[in-house]
């Protein structure tokens, strides 16, 4: 298949292009001036609670880059595009940024369904991608660079540390869908080891808003904490519901999801959770201090998560790659970034792990409290061994799926 | 023992949720023929209005209770002003039309108030039952339910507004004999259709929360209720909700949330099938 | 309005097809290609909708139904077959077998109107409900797990017939789409001058009087319904081509925006609706390009659609085609009586004396 | 004595508590042409609406050239051979009068048949010059005209007709009395008619319906003369 050929009649269908893309091809014409990134985040539609401090936290990075003299000597050029929560709109973003724009690497996608949709297309359009959210595991696929902590980081040290702290009968709770699924496994191999049990794992689609029935059957099994990888909106009634009926001052909950919900949710319905993530706003770093203030002030964002931070450090990641590249060129820039490109950022360090394109980054436990985390413990560069077990980019760099991960129990 | 009083709780709780968010949508209906579907957004707008309220410092109660339904009344009362008077008689373009307003609103708040208002906590505490424990303010929700039924009912039975509003369920023309002009009785029907449902609204945000999509949660079963109990309103979503509410805990408890959601659609489609007017357009005909 | 203009307008919409066909690939960009394969996937669904609402009077409130099982059909089959012509076949077959299933169920039982759109809307959501939970591995159906809200991101491209392996480039897959769509648009303007073409609208018009002539109405109702529930499984299996399958396709939104594209479009054509599709489409892929700038200047696509929607409810419930071609007739009329008398309204008057 | 091509026996449709057809048995003999009067309410609607499986009849039997007809679908029942004109002409609002007659062809009809029969079942009835025309468009006296048309298509063996003059103007009635007349050389027909003009220049025999039952049949002379037919309604206007 070749598009090339194409090129000669760009003028006819820039007419033509212009009936579903008016605003940009005006730019087009200077468009040499700029190196262009893409940012594909959902700002509308359910998931936008995410998308719009994404493309906040984008936007920052690649104003701070600019400032300092932009990257070989051009400015950035930020392309953003909503798909509405929609995976269709992911799929015709991501062509025409890769096509019609040839931007240098697109930023973007926040449910793994949204990921991959965009993974195929962009290797097969030859540009690079970053994904910046904490997922399942498993992207194997030398095109793409993962930021985001996985299930393995983070469980493996909340389960031990909530079980120390308050007992060894486990219920688990998740959201039903792969990551939900894949997080509810590590946690039971994790409560194992710990010489624990896990009593009940109950998965909630993601619209489900009543927990009445499922609260009233942990109170029957009686475990000794509830730890819950719930997800999503709907998802935020559980713990309402679970203050409600008095269950927070009875049996406490541990997550490695339960972040932006601390905003919508009162302190009384949250103190006293547990979590871990690979960034948490209490971090006591003074550029992590100067990160938040200028989210919260300049762009209005009243809390940061790990997925907008590792945005931000998944840009600049890349901007020091191109560096130290001296090239946008895809492989290049690859190249340079499996040398054990490294970033230090609101979030600690973020070191490219080569073998996987995952990150090897700072893990966070940290409680709520009025509407904020404080750290309570930090574990300084975790390994993404989940996905190391079975991937090996160095080995197999053609490699180009993602793998289920089989959690030993 | 203890088990099975919070299990029939349970159950209780989950009816009465159901009566709760059909409430409105069946009074539009039953009275109107009007499907209105952006009644799921109707209860989005309350829980906004109570918890802007209270943000704002009015008293919790109040802001539930009187600020919300007060607010989207109001609200309901200019949509069938603009939009729904022009459509009488056409249940399709009705859907649609409220359909829009749904999407319209849901970008609305959206743009207005973000999506990330805090919520508010339920009041009322918690009780204890054996060795369980259950949110007090869901026991008060059950009791809610019973109030508005029988609120209702009172009103249809022996008021004069009851009885217009009989007549015109029996035929669009009789508000006419009554000396009521039918487009009064259509406003006010609409009017506190909706501010039925944002008292539902202010109601249910301390459980549920809110966010501009919620309504999304609610339209589905809400919509499947009412058509399920039929043209008389009080009965019919009782009845309705009895039934499937039931069936959903039911499952619920038994295997997932999930198997209790689907198997309540199946109930519904089944029942759907065997009586297509739905229970009440077969049995107890002559109900409120 | 003689026979001569529904030729002219046949044929204009033949050779505006014909130059899709040929003339995008030739010129436009792939992104373009890309955008315009999902377009053409969409539009056999809207007429897939057009057909059984507009011109039958079913309003089904889940197509997104037909829809997904098409998508859904179509991978797991090939994910397990190796080869993707059966699997193909299989997603409109499946659909069709389903939407024979449902409308037995229906028909049968005389359920019409709004009640009829209560359960096809429950059967959709049942469907997504079920689709939605299937992440655990005991959802495996053979080599292809379901994968719950995920959707099955690896659906295999449609290989050539007989040749797996032999993977349809995007090209190809964009004229299989236009082509089809052409296929369909022009089949289903057949079917409906057939004698079943002509009962149908007979039925939606009045079915009483259609089952006192002697017509079994709800033989030529299920009939319709399961055409529409393939071409919605066609549509579907398209759609897998160009994006992948994913839970989203059985959900209340797809179903719903079918909906606006009929009524936008206008209802009772069949160019319409896929005018309004593909309108809508550029519309909404046009909105997410809007938001630049953080902080500020957010443009709700949920909010333009609903406007979008209410004022065409109100204002043009006729749709879009019945506007172009009232304002046509009016225009003509406009032209023709300017000479003696300019009162077109008082010609119109006597026919409708009581 | 010749076999009847219509009976019922013990025809009762109730609804709820309401009697509306009550044990009614009723005779039609081949070619036979019979008028039913009654007063409004009196069930006559009811009756044909049980005969053409509009509603599934509470009790009783219809036979229908000897074969039990009660509970069978309208479609079904129409193959058999019975056609109707109800009382509320039942057209297809959005079709042009040629449409409409041609589907009522087409059933028994293939082709350029159905096209030929649907053309001269609308010359039969007096509205051949209006066949491009929408029926939702047309006045109520021409929809009777067009719903006649289609009756008259398919050849019924049975034809029902529920106040077919209604609406008509004076030239309309003279045709429809014409119509009726011929047709009843070839077919079996029952009329329901409030104009006792029309019944006197149609009907021979006449059947009076009060309360759902059968109060009186004979010849049409005696019937207009009996005094309970004068009371039932004389009753009603009373009322």
């Amino acid at each position: 298949m070749s598009f090339s050929r194409r090129r000669l009649l760009t003028t006819t269908a820039a007419g033509l292009g212009a009936a579903s893309a008016g605003p940009f091809f005006i730019r087009d014409l200077r468009a040499e001036d700029f190196i262009k990134v893409a940012g594909i985040h959902d700002t509308s539609g359910g998931l936008d609670i995410y998308g719009k401090q994404m493309v906040a936290t984008m936007d920052l990075a690649v104003n701070e880059i600019n400032a300092a003299g932009g990257l070989l000597g051009k400015k950035i050029k930020l392309i953003n595009y909503d798909p509405q929560s929609n995976i269709q709109f992911y799929t015709q973003y991501a062509t025409e940024a890769a096509t019609k724009e040839k931007v240098a690497v697109v930023h973007g996608g926040i449910t793994s369904a949204s990921r991959e949709a965009i993974r195929p297309l962009l290797k097969r359009f030859n540009t690079l991608y970053f994904y910046n959210t904490p997922y399942e595991g498993g992207v194997c696929d030398r095109n793409i660079f993962c930021t985001g902590s996985t299930p393995a980081q983070t469980v493996e040290k909340l389960v031990p540390y909530v079980m120390k702290k308050w007992g060894k009968k486990v219920y688990t709770i998740a959201a039903d869908y792969n990551y939900g699924q894949i997080t509810a496994k590590w946690v039971k191999k994790y409560t194992q080891d710990n010489g624990g049990e896990v009593v009940q794992t109950d998965f909630f689609p993601l619209d489900v808003t009543d927990f009445g029935p499922t609260i009233k059957k942990i109170q029957a099994a009686k475990p000794d904490l509830v730890m819950s990888a719930l997800v999503g909106a709907a998802h935020i009634s559980f713990y309402r519901q679970w203050a409600a009926a008095g269950m927070n001052k009875q049996i406490p909950l541990a997550s490695t999801t339960f972040g932006n919900e601390v905003v919508i949710t009162s302190p009384e319905e949250h103190n006293g959770i547990i979590v871990a993530f690979a960034y948490l706003e209490g971090i006591d770093t003074p550029v992590n201090k100067a990160f938040v203030e200028t989210i919260h002030g300049k762009y209005g964002i009243p809390h940061m998560t790990e997925l907008a931070t590792m945005t931000y450090h998944g840009v600049h990641l890349w901007a020091d790659a191109v560096k130290k590249a001296n090239s946008i060129d895809r492989m290049k820039v690859i190249g340079a970034l499996e040398a054990g490109a490294s970033y230090s950022g609101p979030a600690g360090k973020t070191t490219i792990d080569a073998k996987t394109h995952h990150t090897v980054l700072d893990v966070y436990i940290g409680e709520a409290k009025d509407k904020k985390f404080n750290v309570l413990e930090s574990f300084s560069q975790q390994a993404p061994a989940d996905t190391a077990a079975v991937c090996d980019l160095k080995k197999n760099p053609n490699d180009n799926k993602q793998y289920v991960i089989d959690v030993k129990t | 023992m203890d088990y099975v009083i919070i299990l029939a709780l349970q159950i209780c709780s989950a009816v009465a949720s159901l009566v709760l968010i059909s409430l409105g949508l069946a009074v539009i209906f039953g009275m109107m023929r009007v499907i209105n579907l952006a009644h799921g957004e109707f209860l989005m707008l309350g829980g906004y209005a109570a918890i802007t309220a209270f943000n704002k410092g009015v008293n919790l109660w109040l802001a539930m209770l009187v600020v919300a339904p007060l607010t989207v009344g109001l609200f309901g009362v200019v949509v069938e002003r603009l939009v729904i008077r022009h459509l009488y008689g056409r249940l399709i373009d009705t859907m649609l039309a409220t359909w829009g307003l749904s999407l319209a609103m849901i970008g609305f708040v959206t743009v207005v108030f973000g999506n990330t208002v805090s919520g508010i906590s339920a009041p009322l505490g918690s009780l204890t039952i054996g060795a369980y424990r259950t949110g007090a303010y869901e026991v008060f929700l059950i009791f809610v339910a019973l109030v508005l039924l029988a609120a209702g009912w009172s009103v249809l039975r022996y008021t004069r507004l009851g009885l217009i509003a009989r007549g015109t369920m029996q035929n669009a023309g009789m508000a006419a004999a009554l000396g009521v002009s039918p487009s009064l009785v259509y406003a006010v029907t609409f009017g506190i259709g909706a501010a039925l449902s944002g008292l539902v609204g202010g109601l249910l945000a301390p459980l549920s929360g809110v966010v501009p999509t919620i309504g999304a949660a609610y339209i589905a079963k809400a919509f499947i209720t009412v058509i399920s109990g039929g043209a008389a309103i009080l009965s019919g979503t009782a009845i309705a909700s009895g039934l499937l509410g039931t069936i959903n805990t039911a499952a619920t408890f038994a295997f997932t949330p999930v198997i209790g959601e689907v198997a309540l659609l199946i109930a519904a489609v089944i029942l759907l099938r065997i009586l297509p007017q739905g229970i009440t357009g077969r049995f107890f005909r002559r109900a409120l | 309005m003689s026979r001569v203009l529904p030729m002219a307008g046949n044929l204009a919409v033949l050779l505006v097809g014909l130059g899709v066909l040929f003339g995008l690939p030739a010129y436009a960009e792939t992104y373009l290609i890309i955008n315009a394969t999902i377009f053409a996937s969409f539009a056999i669904l809207a007429v897939s909708l057009a057909l059984i609402w507009g011109y039958a009077g079913i309003l089904c409130f889940g197509q997104a139904a037909f829809f997904g099982l098409g998508g859904y059909t179509y991978a797991v089959a090939a994910i397990n077959f190796g080869d993707t012509t059966g699997a193909a076949v299989l997603a409109v077959a499946l659909p069709a077998m389903f939407a024979a299933l449902l409308g037995y169920f229906m028909f049968w039982g005389r359920i019409s109107d709004v009640y009829l759109g209560v359960i096809t809307l429950t059967v959709s959501l049942i469907l997504y409900r079920f689709v939605n939970q299937t992440a655990g591995e005991e959802w495996n159906i053979g080599q292809a797990p379901l994968g719950g809200f995920n959707g099955i991101p690896s659906t295999p491209i449609l290989n050539w017939p007989g040749q797996p392996g032999e993977q349809l480039a995007p090209e190809n897959i964009f004229s299989l789409a236009v082509g089809l769509l052409i296929l369909v648009y022009f089949g289903c303007k057949a079917l409906l001058a057939t004698k079943f073409g002509r009962i149908v609208v007979a039925i939606r018009e009045n079915e009483t009087r259609v089952e006192l002539l002697g017509y079994d109405a709800r033989v030529y109702k299920l009939t319709i319904f399961v055409i529409g529930g393939a071409l919605a499984g066609l549509s579907g299996l398209m759609f897998a081509n160009s994006v992948f399958v994913s839970p989203t396709m059985f959900s209340l939104p797809v179903s719903g925006q079918i909906i606006i594209w009929v009524i936008i479009g206008g209802l009772g054509t069949l160019i319409g609706p896929v005018i309004g599709c593909i309108m809508m489409q550029v519309l909404t892929n046009w909105l997410g390009t809007l938001n630049q700038v953080p902080g500020f200047g957010w443009v709700d696509p949920n909010l333009v659609l609903g406007v979008i929607l209410v004022v065409f409810v109100l204002l043009v419930p006729r749709g879009l085609t019945a506007l172009v071609s009232d304002t046509y007739g009016w225009l003509a009329q406009r032209l023709r009586s300017r000479p003696p008398t300019a009162e077109p309204d008082a010609a119109a008057q006597p026919e409708t004396a009581p | 004595m010749t076999t009847p091509i219509l009976e019922t026996r013990g025809l009762t449709m109730r609804f709820g508590g309401v009697l509306a057809v009550n044990g009614v048995d009723f005779r039609l003999q081949e070619a036979e042409l019979r008028c039913l009067i009654g007063p409004n309410g009196a069930g006559k609607s009811t009756f044909f609406k049980c005969l053409t499986g509009q509603l599934k009849p509470t009790s009783g039997e219809v036979l229908f050239r000897d074969q039990n007809i009660a509970g069978a679908l309208s479609y079904a029942i129409a193959r058999h051979g019975m056609g109707i004109k109800t009382q509320v002409p039942s057209v297809f609002d959005g079709l042009s009068v040629r449409e409409n007659v041609w589907l009522a062809a087409a059933r028994v009809h293939p082709g350029r048949m159905a096209e030929r029969k649907a053309e001269e079942a609308m010359q039969r009835v007096g509205i051949g010059h209006i066949g491009h025309r929408i029926v939702g468009q047309l006045a109520h006296g021409q929809r009777q005209l067009v719903e006649l048309a289609m009756v008259v298509a398919p050849e019924p063996d049975l034809i029902l007709l529920d106040e077919p003059a209604a609406g008509m103007t004076d030239d309309e009635v003279d045709r429809l009395v014409e119509l009726i007349k011929e047709l009843n050389k070839s077919h079996a027909l029952v009329v329901v008619e409030h104009d006792m003009q029309f019944i006197r220049r149609v009907a021979k025999t006449v059947t009076v319906f009060h309360q759902g039952a059968i109060l009186v049949e004979g010849d049409v002379a005696d019937i207009l003369r009996d005094a309970r037919v004068r009371d039932v309604y004389l009753g009603k206007q009373a009322a």
